[in-house]
């Protein structure tokens, strides 16, 4: 293709001999001093047109820096070399910035990772939409507005006249997706770059986009699709790279690869994938045994469900708005825990989840309703009262970095943890609840350390962590102190709000793993609260499905992924990305 | 909004872009004078050991010179001599005058932040009426009522910065009250004292030092000021404010006169600046 | 893993961005109606209550009104004379009474008369008054101007500008003003001789005023504006931006610059108050009329009525100040016209 | 620099404007007869003028009056005023008008308090003919004429008082070279030449109206901002200038310097005789002894000052001066306060005498005094140290000033006092000016009460044979200095710096005023 003008529409045509629309080989790209501790090393790989290659790999493994260096926008820290770097058979190794400005937009388009954040809040998106027409061509105004028009009915936000002028923030973020993807075809580049598209999106609009991928890729352009998640580029991927630390591991077709994949990494990646993994499979390869299946094994050794040891009647939360009205975050649910047992309450964002985790936490006033907790009355008992019970109900949270003081070490929040569960230890519920002899143990400051170290042990983390801050911990690492410390006062309920979604998939699994652990151990009843079905269905004995603060579906977890009564339920079950 | 609450925002905001590092050189310096404020304001004579009153009419108006490094005044008083001795009086009208500020500051917004919404709405007017007054305005009326004087200046310059602390402690006590780790506790079993104690607290005080660092060199500044426009301390004492105002009349035959008690003044409010961010920036990292 | 990896992931993307998290700032959630009648309710209660307190504490002000009435201590006045005085100016009343007869004259835009000068307040302060706007005006403008000149200078370079920028807004912003003031008339007046050290009628007697009120309040919004610069410039929708092709100019004009002004417009009701702090020292140095000099001269002689009026005006100055940096940032800022 | 006098010879040039930036306070009425300070001295000089004024060798000489007459007895005066003045409203000054101002001045309505004083034995007036006023005293005033030639007793339009304090304190109307067009406060009156005038003093260079075409009057306060204004050009003449540029400006030839000391009184400090310490004569001489004044005048006044023996200015021929009682002899102050019983010294330094620290309380007028004058104070503060004095300088604003004179919580002051004439030695050491008037006012603030001193200065207000008066305030000055109740300073200092082109400035003898009558300005 020549090299000034460009007219849409150019691939109509089918491709002639299979060329490479990215050509990439050697590419090794590092910060700092040149030469040194590179983050991406060593990669090629090709794309032709209308062919699409899945970049996977957990987190900073190197995937968006591979990206950014596509497009040379590596930044102005990065060094970056290869034996060949080409687009479209043009070498772009040593472009000047100016002539990688003339490229951008027009040659390749880049859809950043964070798409919640990737359109100037304060510009109209038409405006952002429009950019590339504007510094790329000579269109006038109107006809840019047209190509506009046209770009957005592609990308599946019609009745543009509104739509342009309206700002990212108005937008929801299938929508800001959208429109991001919008921006970067607005030229129809023949080769686009997608950085995670659909991480932050529930899955009906992961879905809706999977379905704009795939028809750009009908039309002729190649894309290079960025994820950490297997399930979610098996879809549309040609072909799959699978990095680890900055290296491709494995690289094939996507069927042959997810079948039969011949590195570890990728294996563990496909383990790691909860979606149709029975409860109690484990998502990691255990430490020990070398078969990673055990699955009759660990639901026989599950406490059988016993009594209700969390209840909700009713529940219902409203909120003011800021004009005036009044809506319902959560809008009578009422639910009951059984012992031992795991609650999946799944919805998408906004259902009220969050909310209802509150309720029970009694961190916030149910309007009407109520929340028991052991037979007890939890929410409309006193806070002094409620104290009593607290212990019996721990809570793991989506941002464990900020449920954490900032001043405090690991070692000092379990301290806190453990002396406080100590204190509520009292007399009158020795004889009531339980026997808890381990609350008894050490009521001296050898006591409490022998304690935390046994809770660190518990969840599988070195007692070096003591003197650390969360900050610097990774987020599974940070994730375990967090559930260390809801186990301190052991509790016999859990409440646990979107507690992997902050995580890797790796991560993910192995969180995953520790809490069913816990659960088998301790005979711990579980609330999960997650928008992710996968993990819902992979760790619920029952599910219950939430839509604008209701409960809309709710039973058993096979039943209920098997047989899906409610619309709302089938349409987000259709949704879920499945390996093939 | 207050200089203060402008200059503890910015500590913020430069603390999430600049990662942790080593101490740089403009630090250094900061802190290089900072010692030396100390050190001239508890031992003056160990800076410079001459006395600051003392006399000489036969050397008046003399250039900085190597006798005289900064030269000396209308009656052949040794500046830099005035300017160490002044440090003492300076940094008291100073720490005086941000402890006077920060402790209605604390007192307004620990009100405001702990008991409960009226307290809260009822303090927050008080504020919002206060901050109406821009600061000198409000410290010209303390004068007005209270008549000139060191003494005068630093109450005047403490009520008039009182109002930004205020808003800095509420706003950070109910960002902390609110906060993920408070709602931990409190799922924890944590009784409101506990929390208060533990958390709360300890979080919403750290900062303060950093206020008063900040707030230590802008008080000097309008305590200067004050002096300037002839309300505050009075000559011949060694106030920083005082004598560039003496000064000033001599600006035109004898530069140095003005120059180097505002050089002081000014490098104290860099200083406490520098300070105050670097501080942040450590708090922050630890 | 660091911070901001862990953000990541986060499904409700609930990671912090930048540039408008740079100052705290009042939120702005109501409907424009509602959100006029409170600010105005607000603004009568405001006024109300630093004519309160001005009132108060000018009682308390040691020394007979009725004496600074007839010209100060020191006059000769008879007692005959200071008792008209009193019943003319209704000194002879309980406080309540005059506080009431007060309050009653304010809400009717009467000031009362000046102590020392002898004339009507409210006439008195709208000659002064254009002299000190168009002075805090001028000043703000250029602050602004210069603000954003450091800012995009020392942000487009490397970390020398960078640090050279930081230095200067540093030392700008810690600069008094009766210093400053002395040090650019030194300069530019008695060795250079290029500007009069006064105000003149000419444009040119404006011009180290309006630097002395800008320098320092160019410190401030400088730091804010580079700080949430670099922030904007660091912005994924920046990336996206460059990724179209986007220039370095158009990623700065287009976009990182109309976030840099937001903190700083925001910071515009403040400097109001600063610049008119800053009026009454640089009014009494270059000799301008204008509030701050009336506010100095009034103190001294204790010339109560005058000292009401001015604080009454700055107040009501003030409140239309954040009036107008609400509405400026609400025009600016389309992130808060939803919610 | 050009001495003032030396006026140039070619012809003056009609037109132009005149910038004058004062550093005084700006009036707050235009009126010299509403309260009566300098400040409105210097302004009204430009537009109202007196009965008669005095020339530079002190002789009284037309001005309004053409001529006048005293009684044998010294109660009654008659004023023969010149003919066909009329004010620049178009009023005729007549003896209607003279009687108008004598009352307004005498009326407590008016607030007057310089004027009203110096009227205080006017016991009527009468109007002998259409252009003859004879003014009736209750007793015999020698000072009467000196008095009258004082702009605070200058002649302003009946019509012009008529219209009320207010409107008159805006725009006062007189028959002066200059009348007030407008005044925007806190920064400029303008004054635009009176093309009737008619009515120049004596001494006057020229006869008809002014050269001038106007004059823009700022108040610039800042000493250093007004002189820098000067050194620019953007102003022509400076009042208040400081010793520091007075060198400055003398070192150039474009800026020339107009010395003019007030009359009246010397610049003193005056030492509160009423108590202790300074109760005691012995404690007075040692304070002034050990008061190093001869090297702070040399340091802090550059030449511009010369030292003062005298109780009244050097413009005053009657005063007499005694450079032997003032010297500074740190040794004689200590044998002095010895003897007083001051004996002892305290760990820092200072005298002690029956567990009290010999404390000098020296509350100071930061309006009144420039600071040049403050710095000699702190030096005095520093020698008297070496003697045992704790001279302890407390700035303070006019009121608060006024307030601690009243209570009587000083034990030295520094007040100016400005006056035409010797009679001025009655207002400051009369024990009738101990007493406070009902606003607090008092002037004797050395509290002298000797009636050896209160005869000799009553009888001098009564003699008119100038030699008698002249021995007889010799005597009175001589007991007042010999007592030790004042430190002399150097004369109450008055400069004006104007640019080199402003020719034919003079300042009036009388109170040192400066008159731009006979100043032009170059053509453009
Ligand atoms: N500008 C930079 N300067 C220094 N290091 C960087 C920079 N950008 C990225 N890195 C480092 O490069 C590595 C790879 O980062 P990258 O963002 O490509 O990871 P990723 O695979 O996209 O991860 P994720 O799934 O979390 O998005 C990380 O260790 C990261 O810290
Ligand atoms: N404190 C509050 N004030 C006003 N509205 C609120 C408040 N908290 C939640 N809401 C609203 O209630 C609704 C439910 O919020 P909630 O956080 O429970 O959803 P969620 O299911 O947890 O969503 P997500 O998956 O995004 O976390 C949302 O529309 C939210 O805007
Ligand atoms: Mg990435
Ligand atoms: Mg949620």
């Amino acid at each position: 293709m020549s090299q000034g003008t460009h007219p849409v529409g150019h691939r109509s045509a089918a491709p002639g001999p299979l060329v490479s629309m990215l050509r990439v080989r050697d590419l090794t790209v590092g910060f700092g001093q040149p030469g040194e501790n590179p983050v991406v090393s060593g990669l090629s790989f090709d794309i032709a047109p209308g062919e699409c290659l899945a970049l996977v790999g957990e987190s900073g493994s190197g995937k968006s820096v591979t990206a950014r260096s596509l497009i040379g926008l590596a930044g102005d820290t990065a060094w970056l070399e290869a034996t060949e770097l080409a687009i479209n058979g043009n070498d772009v190794l040593g472009l000047t910035e100016g002539e990688w400005r003339r490229r951008r937009g027009r040659d390749v388009g880049l859809v950043l990772q964070d798409a919640l954040v990737s359109l100037d809040p304060l510009r109209p998106i038409g405006r952002e939409i429009a950019d590339s027409l504007r510094l790329h061509t000579t269109l006038d105004r109107a006809a840019r507005r047209e190509r506009v028009q046209d770009v957005l009915k592609r990308v599946g936000l019609p009745d543009g006249r509104t739509r342009v002028r309206q700002r990212s923030g108005e937008l929801s973020g299938g929508q800001r997706q959208r429109a991001l993807i919008a921006a970067a075809i607005a030229l129809d580049p023949p080769l686009l770059l997608v950085d995670e598209p659909t991480t932050a999106l529930d899955v009906t609009v992961q879905a809706q986009i999977l379905e704009l991928l795939e028809s750009l890729k009908a039309r002729g352009t190649a894309i290079l699709l960025i994820s950490h998640d297997l399930a979610v580029v098996g879809r549309i991927a040609d072909r799959i790279a699978v990095m680890s630390a900055g290296r491709i591991v494995e690289q094939g077709r996507t069927a042959r690869l997810l079948a039969a994949p011949r590195q570890e990494q990728t294996r563990r990646m496909i383990a790691a994938i909860p979606v149709d993994k029975p409860r109690g499979t484990r998502l990691t390869a255990p430490p020990a045994e070398a078969s990673p299946v055990v699955p009759v094994v660990a639901l026989a050794a599950m406490p059988a469900p016993g009594e209700v040891v969390l209840e909700t009647i009713g529940l219902v939360k409203n909120f003011r708005q800021p004009d005036g009205t009044v809506m319902s975050a959560v809008d009578g649910i009422s639910f009951q825990l059984a012992r031992g047992t795991t609650l999946g309450l799944v919805g998408e964002s906004g259902s009220g989840k969050t909310t209802t985790a509150r309720l029970l936490l009694a961190l916030s006033r149910p309007d009407a309703g109520e929340v028991r907790v052991l037979g007890r009355p939890f929410s409309a008992a006193s806070e002094r009262e409620r104290r009593r019970l607290r212990p019996e109900l721990g809570a793991i949270y989506q941002d464990a970095l900020s449920s954490f003081d900032p001043r405090l070490t690991v070692g000092a929040v379990l301290r806190d943890a453990v002396r406080g569960a100590r204190r509520q230890a009292r007399p009158w519920f020795a004889g009531d609840g339980p026997e808890r002899p381990d609350l008894q143990v050490g009521r001296t400051a050898s006591g409490d350390r022998a304690r935390v170290l046994e809770l660190l042990d518990q969840v599988s983390l070195p007692s070096a962590l003591l003197s650390r801050r969360p900050l610097s911990l990774s987020g599974g690492q940070r994730q375990r102190v967090g559930i260390a410390r809801a186990l301190a006062s052991d509790p016999q309920i859990l409440v646990c709000d979107e507690p992997v979604s902050a995580l890797d998939v790796t991560v993910q699994a192995q969180v995953l793993d520790l809490l069913d652990e816990l659960q088998r151990e301790r005979g711990l009843s579980l609330l999960v609260i997650s928008h992710d079905l996968g993990v819902i269905q992979h760790v619920s004995d029952r599910v219950a499905v939430m839509l604008a603060g209701r409960i809309v579906e709710t039973g058993p977890t096979e039943q209920v992924f098997g047989a899906p009564v409610h619309p709302y339920t089938r349409s987000l079950l259709a949704a879920v990305p499945r390996l093939a | 909004m207050s200089e203060l609450e402008i200059q503890a925002g910015l500590g913020r905001l430069e603390r999430a872009r600049t990662p942790r590092r080593q101490i740089g050189v403009a630090e250094a310096l900061a802190l290089a004078f900072a010692l030396f404020l100390v050190v001239a304001a508890f031992v003056p004579s160990f800076v410079a050991p001459g006395d600051p009153l003392a006399i000489d009419p036969l050397s008046a108006f003399q250039a900085p010179n190597p006798g005289h490094w900064f030269g000396t005044d209308e009656s052949g008083r040794d500046i830099f001599t005035r300017v160490s001795h002044g440090t003492g009086g300076s940094l008291a009208i100073g720490t005086l005058a941000t402890a006077l500020g920060l402790g209605l500051g604390i007192l307004l917004g620990t009100m405001a932040g702990m008991l409960g919404r009226v307290v809260d709405f009822t303090v927050n007017r008080f504020l919002e009426v206060m901050f109406a007054f821009p600061g000198l305005l409000l410290a010209l009326l303390v004068i007005l009522v209270f008549g000139p004087g060191a003494q005068t200046a630093t109450v005047a310059v403490g009520l008039a910065t009182a109002p930004g602390y205020a808003r800095i402690i509420r706003a950070q006590l109910i960002s902390v009250r609110s906060s993920a780790f408070v709602e931990a506790a409190t799922v924890l079993g944590r009784g409101p004292w506990q929390i208060l104690w533990r958390h709360i607290l300890p979080n919403t005080l750290a900062p303060l030092f950093v206020l008063g660092t900040l707030g230590i060199g802008q008080a000097i500044v309008w305590a200067s000021a004050l002096s300037y426009l002839g309300l505050g301390a009075a000559p011949p004492a060694a106030e920083w404010g005082a004598m560039l105002s003496a000064g000033r009349t001599y600006i035109t035959s004898a530069w140095w006169m003005a120059f180097f008690p505002g050089l002081f003044i000014v490098l104290t409010a860099i200083t406490a600046t520098s300070l105050g961010r670097a501080i942040e920036r450590r708090l922050r990292h630890a | 893993m660091t911070d901001a990896a862990a953000g990541a992931h986060r499904p409700d993307g609930a990671r912090s961005v930048g540039p408008d998290r740079a100052v705290p700032r009042r939120a702005l959630r109501l409907s424009v109606p509602a959100l006029v009648a409170a600010r105005l309710a607000g603004a009568v209660f405001v006024l109300w209550a630093v004519a309160t307190i001005t009132f108060f504490a000018v009682r308390l002000i040691p020394g007979d009104p009725a004496e600074a009435i007839l010209g100060g201590p020191g006059s000769q006045t008879s007692p005959e004379a200071l008792a008209a005085v009193r019943a003319q100016y209704g000194l002879d009343q309980p406080v309540l009474v005059q506080y009431l007869a007060q309050l009653g004259r304010l809400a009717t835009g009467d000031f009362g008369r000046s102590y020392a000068l002898r004339q009507d307040v409210a006439p008195l302060l709208v000659g002064q008054l254009g002299g000190t706007l168009l002075l805090a005006t001028l000043a703000l403008v250029v602050a602004w101007f210069f603000a954003l000149l450091l800012a995009t200078w020392s942000t487009r370079g490397d970390r020398l500008a960078r640090r050279i920028g930081s230095g200067l807004e540093i030392v700008a912003a810690a600069l008094p003003h009766f210093w400053l003031a002395t040090a650019l008339i030194v300069l530019f007046s008695v060795w250079l001789g290029w500007l009069p050290p006064i105000s003149t009628s000419g444009p040119a007697g404006l011009v180290l005023p309006v630097l002395t009120l800008a320098i320092p309040l160019a410190g401030f919004l400088g730091q804010i504006m580079r700080e949430s610069l670099l922030t904007a410039l660091e912005s994924p929708f920046v990336l996206s931006a460059r990724a179209r092709g986007e220039g370095e100019r158009g990623v700065r004009w287009i976009h990182a610059l109309r976030h840099a002004s937001l903190p700083a417009i925001s910071l515009s009701g403040w400097a109001f108050g600063s610049l008119i702090s800053g009026a009454v020292v640089v009014e009494t140095i270059f000799a301008r009329p204008g509030l701050g000099r009336t506010m100095l001269n009034a103190v001294t002689v204790r010339d109560v009525p005058v000292v009401i009026g001015v604080v009454m005006i700055v107040a009501a100055g003030y409140i239309l100040m954040t009036v107008a940096t609400d509405l400026a940032q609400w025009i600016a800022d389309p992130r808060l016209r939803r919610r | 620099a050009a001495s003032p006098d030396a006026v140039d010879s070619t012809t003056p040039v009609k037109g132009g404007t005149l910038t004058y930036a004062s550093g005084d306070a700006e009036p707050t009425c235009l009126d010299p007869h509403v309260g009566g300070n300098y400040p409105q001295a210097l302004i009204s000089t430009q537009y109202l003028e007196s009965l008669v004024s005095r020339d530079s060798n002190g002789t009284i000489i037309p001005w309004l009056a053409k001529s006048w007459t005293e009684s044998p007895d010294g109660l009654s005066w008659e004023f023969t005023l010149k003919d066909g003045v009329t004010f620049t409203d178009g009023t005729p000054l007549n003896a209607a008008a003279v009687q108008a101002n004598i009352a307004h001045l005498q009326d407590p309505e008016t607030g007057s308090s310089t004027g009203y004083l110096a009227l205080a034995k006017v016991a009527g007036t009468e109007a002998v003919s259409a252009n003859v006023v004879r003014v009736t005293l209750s007793e015999p005033d020698s000072a009467l004429l000196e008095s009258l030639t004082q702009p605070w007793l200058a002649i302003e339009s009946p019509a012009g008082l008529a219209r009320g304090v207010e409107e008159n304190c805006a725009a006062p109307v007189g028959t002066g070279p200059f009348m007030v067009e407008s005044w925007v406060k806190q920064d400029s009156v303008v004054l635009v030449r009176n093309p009737d005038y008619t009515s120049p003093p004596a001494d006057a260079d020229h006869t008809g109206p002014a050269y001038l075409a106007k004059i823009v009057w700022r108040f610039i306060p800042d000493s250093a901002s007004r002189f820098a204004a000067l050194q620019a050009g953007d102003v022509d003449v400076i009042d208040n200038a400081q010793p520091d540029t007075i060198v400055q400006a003398e070192k150039g030839d474009s800026i020339r310097h107009l010395d003019a000391p007030r009359p009246g009184a010397s610049n003193r400090i005056e030492l509160n005789s009423s108590k202790a310490p300074f109760n005691d004569p012995l404690v007075r001489e040692a304070f002034i002894r050990s008061a190093n004044v001869d090297d702070a005048v040399a340091s802090l006044f550059q030449g511009t000052a010369t030292r003062s023996y005298s109780a009244l200015s050097s413009v005053e021929a009657a005063g007499i001066s005694r450079p032997d009682l003032f010297g500074y002899d740190a040794q004689a102050a200590e044998t002095l306060l010895d003897s007083a019983g001051w004996t002892a010294r305290d760990s820092a330094g200072y005298r002690v005498k029956d567990g009290a620290r010999l404390t000098v309380e020296f509350p100071v007028s930061t309006n009144q005094s420039i600071p040049a004058e403050q710095s000699l104070f702190e030096q005095i503060q520093a020698t008297a140290k070496k003697t045992g004095f704790d001279v302890v300088l407390t700035p303070m604003d006019l009121s608060s000033w006024y307030t601690a004179l009243g209570e009587n919580a000083y034990d030295a002051v520094s007040a100016p006092y400005t006056k035409v004439g010797p009679d001025v030695l009655r207002i400051l050491f009369d024990s009738a000016g101990i007493v406070p008037a009902p606003s607090g006012y008092f002037a004797n603030h050395a509290q002298v009460n000797d009636p050896k001193v209160d005869t000799l200065l009553t009888e001098a207000t009564a003699v008119t044979d100038a030699a008698k008066r002249a021995s007889l305030y010799s005597q009175a000055q001589n007991r007042v200095l010999e007592g030790f109740y004042i430190l002399p300073l150097y004369d109450q200092q008055n400069h004006y710096l104007l640019r080199s082109d402003v020719t034919g400035a003079r300042a009036m003898p009388t109170v040192s005023t400066p008159t731009f009558y006979d100043a032009w300005l170059p053509a453009e």
